[in-house]
């Protein structure tokens, strides 16, 4: 179906994977891939952009929780972009909001981002 | 597939792979357009039907019947939705999984039951028939 | 609808009225957008599969038969997807409608001649098959 | 399915018909309809506008054919704005672009509509 993933750096080590269309059972395992090889590049850091993304399911939601332990094993952090309403409810109503940090714009995930690097 | 049971009844057959999720979600959202349903209320069926058919294909894959199919059969009454989504998947033997791949498949049954306003799930001829209801104008 | 000589075969079944054309293409669209289709390819097999439910529709209408189903077949080969679109609409008997009637039908007949690579037409059963064929990659 | 229509009036005498999502089998009846009711309020001007129209199939293209034919049997005219390519699309296939004014805005159409009123 419609789905898209790129991977960018943001200054020197901070990798940002930009997702777009449905992240669902079909899509997901490339999710889970990528995450997979950015944590085995030794990243201590991930911000995952889902602010193009318009289908989320539980598949996608298992890969992203499976990411952000493995990150938080090594001492790191993943944090998400989501200003999409629609799609932040997947998240509220299974109360994920209160594990992931979600925030609405790029610069709002760097930020916090930054202040962990430092 | 004569079915003259139902004539308002829209029933839909996909492969029980991960690649036609989408094809069932496409079709219960033209159904599920068609009701008195806000614009959440449309996205929560297409989600939760989206969940069903998730969880079949992943039963499949571990039963190894990824061959079957799922049929997906939706009922449009005066004040709900009712959708059917039936497997071929084999026995859905929680105790046959280990834990941490049990947990995604809780997650997304979580989420059906906070999606639509009533769920039950049948064990049914090799398969599993799980049955939701939606209600308009709520 | 058990159908095990097409593993890869999706399957709708539809009221054959108006208001659910629309679940028709939704479907269509889900299943296009699996193959190597540029956008205007999948747009075309919307609307081909759009146009030919609608025929089914009209000669429903006509024939009384408003009640009966219309049934979708796809089949994704490898370099082309095969649409099979079935009724019970009862024969099109081109003779027992008015000129006027006639003709947007004929505009519709003349869409799916032009949005897709092959068209048959083949009374069936009581009603009409009509087999579309898109090639992709083209 | 998803279909709105709203008919204004620009200045006196000028209803322009806006139509927003699928014009189908289903739908195309209220705009078969909403044009009669213009065709016999009196008017001799329509703009039909397609702006916002993600789908149109045969039947729309008959009763547009149908309210041009009712409009020129009155010596009127009915004028078309659609500037989506996608939908523009269906008018050329089936070679209706020579049948139909089309314009890609509000005002090039008005424009020539206020000529004929002259
Ligand atoms: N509501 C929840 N809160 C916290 N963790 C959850 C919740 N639901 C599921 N999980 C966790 O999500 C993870 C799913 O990740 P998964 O992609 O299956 O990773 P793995 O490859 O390690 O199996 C599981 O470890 C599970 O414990
Ligand atoms: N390619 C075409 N070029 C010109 N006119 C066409 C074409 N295809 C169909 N028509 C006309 O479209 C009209 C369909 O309009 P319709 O909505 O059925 O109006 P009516 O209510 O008069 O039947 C018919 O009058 C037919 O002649």
């Amino acid at each position: 179906m419609n789905f898209k993933m790129d991977v960018r750096t943001f200054e020197k080590d901070l990798p940002i994977i930009d997702l777009e269309g449905e992240v669902d059972v079909y899509t997901a395992p490339q999710l889970k891939q990528q995450i997979i090889n950015i944590l085995e590049s030794g990243a201590k850091e991930l911000v995952v952009d889902l602010t193009k993304v318009d289908y989320l399911d539980s598949t996608a939601l298992g890969v992203l929780i499976g990411g952000l332990k493995r990150m938080r094993e090594v001492d790191g952090n993943m944090v998400l972009i989501c200003p999409s309403p629609r799609i932040r409810r997947v998240f509220e109503i299974t109360g994920l909001d209160k594990i992931f940090d979600i925030y609405n714009t790029e610069d709002d995930a760097r930020e916090v981002m930054g202040k962990e690097i430092e | 597939m004569p079915n003259n049971e139902c004539p308002a009844c829209v029933e839909l057959r996909i492969p029980c792979k991960p690649e036609y999720v989408g094809v069932a979600r496409l079709a219960i959202l033209g159904v599920a357009s068609r009701m008195k349903f806000s614009y959440d209320e449309v996205e929560d069926v297409r989600l939760a039907v989206g969940e069903a058919c998730t969880t079949s294909v992943e039963w499949a894959e571990r039963n190894g019947k990824s061959g079957s199919s799922i049929i997906l059969r939706s009922e449009i009454a005066s004040d709900k939705l009712i959708v059917d989504i039936i497997d071929e998947s084999g026995p859905r033997n929680e105790g046959a999984v280990s834990e941490t791949e049990q947990e995604p498949e809780n997650l997304g049954a979580l989420l059906i039951t906070l999606l639509v306003d009533e769920v039950s799930v049948v064990p049914k001829n090799g398969g599993t028939s799980v049955r939701m209801v939606k209600y308009a104008g709520q």
